[in-house]
């Protein structure tokens, strides 16, 4: 059977979308996993006030948790030169006035590049929003990580999200253990990279939204 | 010089009455004016609004840390971004306070920033570009400005704010440290009365004037978090050890990054 | 002829109303001597930001004035123990919110409380607002400090400002070079007290609004 | 490491087109980002909008200070809480621009911060208290809001902010000295792109991260202030000689407590 991507192979091609001197926001969960996996050059952001933290302390090492040191996760992470601390105001005004490029988890993608991952949908105590309405909104481009396909194999990636939207039309591309999609404003979901040995359409096929699919759609590379 | 310092936590909340509003950082565990609220729980005022950014469930027992959820019994309100940690059960342990009567006001969280400076500067309100077309929009005012669609949201104002601050002068300067600053510098200006728990007091002159973060003026009582407290970082280091035998708590806290 | 209070000794008395702890801004002009006749424990806002500046610098003494530090109209101040900096927004905060008394000059004030102090008349270009109007609507306390008539005679405490406003109803106190009254919230103004030598009569004499003229009315002590 | 550090003011402000809108602070006189509003003055940049707390006339030559008002004849509008000192003339020195078509919009100091501030989060508009019944309100919508009357005010959001600060980091992480902050951190926060002269450019690291006043994120291109610049502390003292000498000044800087 063929492989789907790794969560850190994910964290790999999700990084390879920052570039030197871009600050960064990285989501709850996966998208944490890119910070390993960054060039030098590159700051992340955590909404509590700190841009560019050091790296974060592993299982291992417990006793070096520091709880005033975390990352938008809440995970521990370090001091570093060149680090900012700053308020939470400072920080939304940072959110979300595209300073910043946000690397989210998704529950479901919509064709028009609508999100929802903030809420599973049983009414308001469905979810947690905390500041990922402001990323989807604010961000200078919206990145979303995540599996293609929930566990039981329904896709992610809708026609229309049955799920409580985070923000309408504002994911730019969208990395899964399958593929590389990009958003294309008032067009579609141009399908960008697979993963190697799958075709456009066993991807396809696994997405409920209809996918543009170029004649050039290459393997995901690293 | 005036004295803004308490020597006792149940003292520097004894004015509280029922039904004050209360705004109270709460981020990663000790990120919270832990003193403050065990003290406020002592003293039992009734029908609490509390605003605070995130909501933790208190996974662990009230000897090791006292976050905002200890105040449950005893509010009418919660005004948050961040209701429950999703893998700690997400709302679920708020069901039955709601059930019970307690009011809960989602808000994203720069939206709650937001609001807060705008009680900070008196205004009557704003239009925020966050939550269209969401579930957050519900009963929102809606306005076109410029082409662009905003929801009206009001300004944040509370009788008082818990401040968990790293160090206070005795005039009420402040400093923080890494991100424990959080929403608390607009919490403080946005409150009536703003009451702060430091880990250390020290002297007049001993914060570079270019260092402070909140200026005195805007701080009203000030005390110290004792040896035996909550928020040392003995009992965050107890804390760490205990939350990690909890392996959900442990998953959220090293989980992707173990082993790597 | 009887005399009037000097510059010097409106400012003692200004300076009475504060109180150890307190927090003021001082105006332009007259206010800015008030800095000199406190006791310890009052600390001087700026609206630059800036809040427990030391002692001003005096002219004779020119070469030690620092661009850095300056007080609310601009003199050269110096830094001081437990001095806070702080930007623009935070001042305003504090400005707008009651945590200071305001001490302003002022042009008229009316029989309400209104006060104009902003601008002569000739339209917008007409005079200087500055923060005048946060001072005038945020203050706990406004205290306007100016002199009883204008230079040509006339009652500068009027029945409505015939000079723009800078708010309505907002002082509470007026100490003038003849009188100190108070602004009774929907009564009008009371006359507290009087330059040695002056009687109320006098007074009313040389104000256009009805002044409350209470028994008790004391002469002005320091 | 990506370098925002410029040599040259000119290059700096190279690609400032004819329309742009450009917030500089201008407080005491020296608190002005003089060295980028002498380049830009050189670039000849037209219908500019500047947004400035202070619109201070020149009462000395341009070889010893640059202020915004430098750049009046490059101006189609201009927002400010003070045109002019009344003292040094009020606004007669404006009304020449003014009868050719120059905009002055006149805003409180408080309500510009507040405008700034909502620029930098994203807001549609603000419900502000202050300015009612003044003349300030002319032209605004009124709204009601819990029994409290406001002003609809606008968010400013400037396509450049010129900031002086103390000392800038490569990264453009800031720091200010004494009253210099003032609008300053707002504009950065509200502009498209920052732009900033520092006393001293140091090295990554060596700013403190509690310090920071803007962090980097907010500021996209540095510069340093020479020896022969604006705004050294030599051209400041030099200034404080001159402007004694004129009384209306003397009388402002020093007048009512000289000799106490």
């Amino acid at each position: 059977m063929k492989q789907r991507l790794d969560e850190d192979t994910m964290a790999m091609r999700a990084a390879k979308e920052l570039k030197d001197g871009d600050c960064a926001n990285l989501g709850f969960g996966l998208p944490t996993l890119c910070a390993l996996y960054v060039p030098e050059g590159i700051r992340f952001e955590a909404e509590a006030g700190i841009l560019g933290y050091g790296p974060l302390v592993q299982a291992n090492e417990a006793e070096k948790a520091d709880w005033h040191y975390i990352d938008a996760s809440g995970r521990f992470t370090r001091p570093a030169p060149g680090m900012a601390c700053f308020d939470v105001v400072a920080s939304f005004c940072m959110i979300r006035s595209g300073r910043l490029i946000s690397i989210m988890g998704g529950f479901q993608v919509s064709e028009k590049g609508d999100l929802a991952n903030w809420n599973t949908g049983s009414g308001m105590l469905g979810g947690t929003v905390g500041g990922a309405m402001d990323l989807a909104n604010g961000a200078k481009k919206v990145i979303i990580m995540m599996q293609h396909t929930t566990k039981d194999g329904k896709p992610k990636i809708v026609k229309k999200c049955s799920y409580p939207i985070t923000a309408r039309e504002c994911v730019d591309l969208i990395i899964t253990d399958l593929a590389v999609i990009e958003v294309i404003p008032r067009k579609g979901l141009r399908l960008q990279e697979v993963a190697p040995g799958w075709t456009p359409k066993e991807i396809q096929a696994l997405t409920e939204a209809r996918l543009i699919i170029p004649k050039d759609v290459k393997e995901i590379e690293l | 010089m005036i004295n803004k310092v308490f020597t006792s936590f149940d003292e520097a909340v004894a004015d509280i009455p029922d039904g004050a509003s209360i705004a109270a950082e709460c981020w990663g565990y000790p990120a919270t004016p832990q003193n403050l609220i065990a003290a406020l729980k002592r003293k039992g005022a009734k029908d609490l609004t509390i605003i605070t950014h995130t909501f933790i469930p208190m996974v662990y027992s009230e000897e090791d840390a006292a976050l905002p959820s200890l105040l449950l019994p005893q509010m009418k309100k919660l005004i948050t971004s961040i209701a429950g940690i999703m893998n700690l059960g997400a709302g679920a342990f708020l069901q039955e306070y709601v059930d019970k009567g307690l009011e809960i006001e989602i808000v994203g969280h720069g939206t709650l920033a937001a609001r807060l400076q705008a009680g900070a500067l008196g205004l009557g309100g704003i239009y925020d570009p966050i939550g269209l077309g969401t579930l957050l929009e519900e009963g929102k005012e809606k306005r076109v400005i410029k082409g662009r669609e905003y929801l009206f949201q009001e300004p944040i104002k509370p009788d008082y704010a818990f401040i968990v601050a790293h160090k206070a002068d005795k005039l009420g300067n402040l400093v923080f440290k890494g991100g424990y600053r959080g929403d608390q510098p607009a919490m403080a200006m946005a409150a009536k009365t703003t009451i702060v728990e430091a880990d250390k007091i020290v002297e007049v002159g001993e914060i570079d004037p270019e260092h402070v973060v909140v200026p005195g003026a805007f701080v009203d009582r000030i005390t110290e978090i004792p040896e035996d407290g909550y928020g040392t970082p003995e009992k965050g280091a107890k804390l760490i050890g205990l939350l990690t035998q909890i392996s959900s708590v442990r998953d959220l806290l090293f989980g992707k990054v173990e082993q790597r």
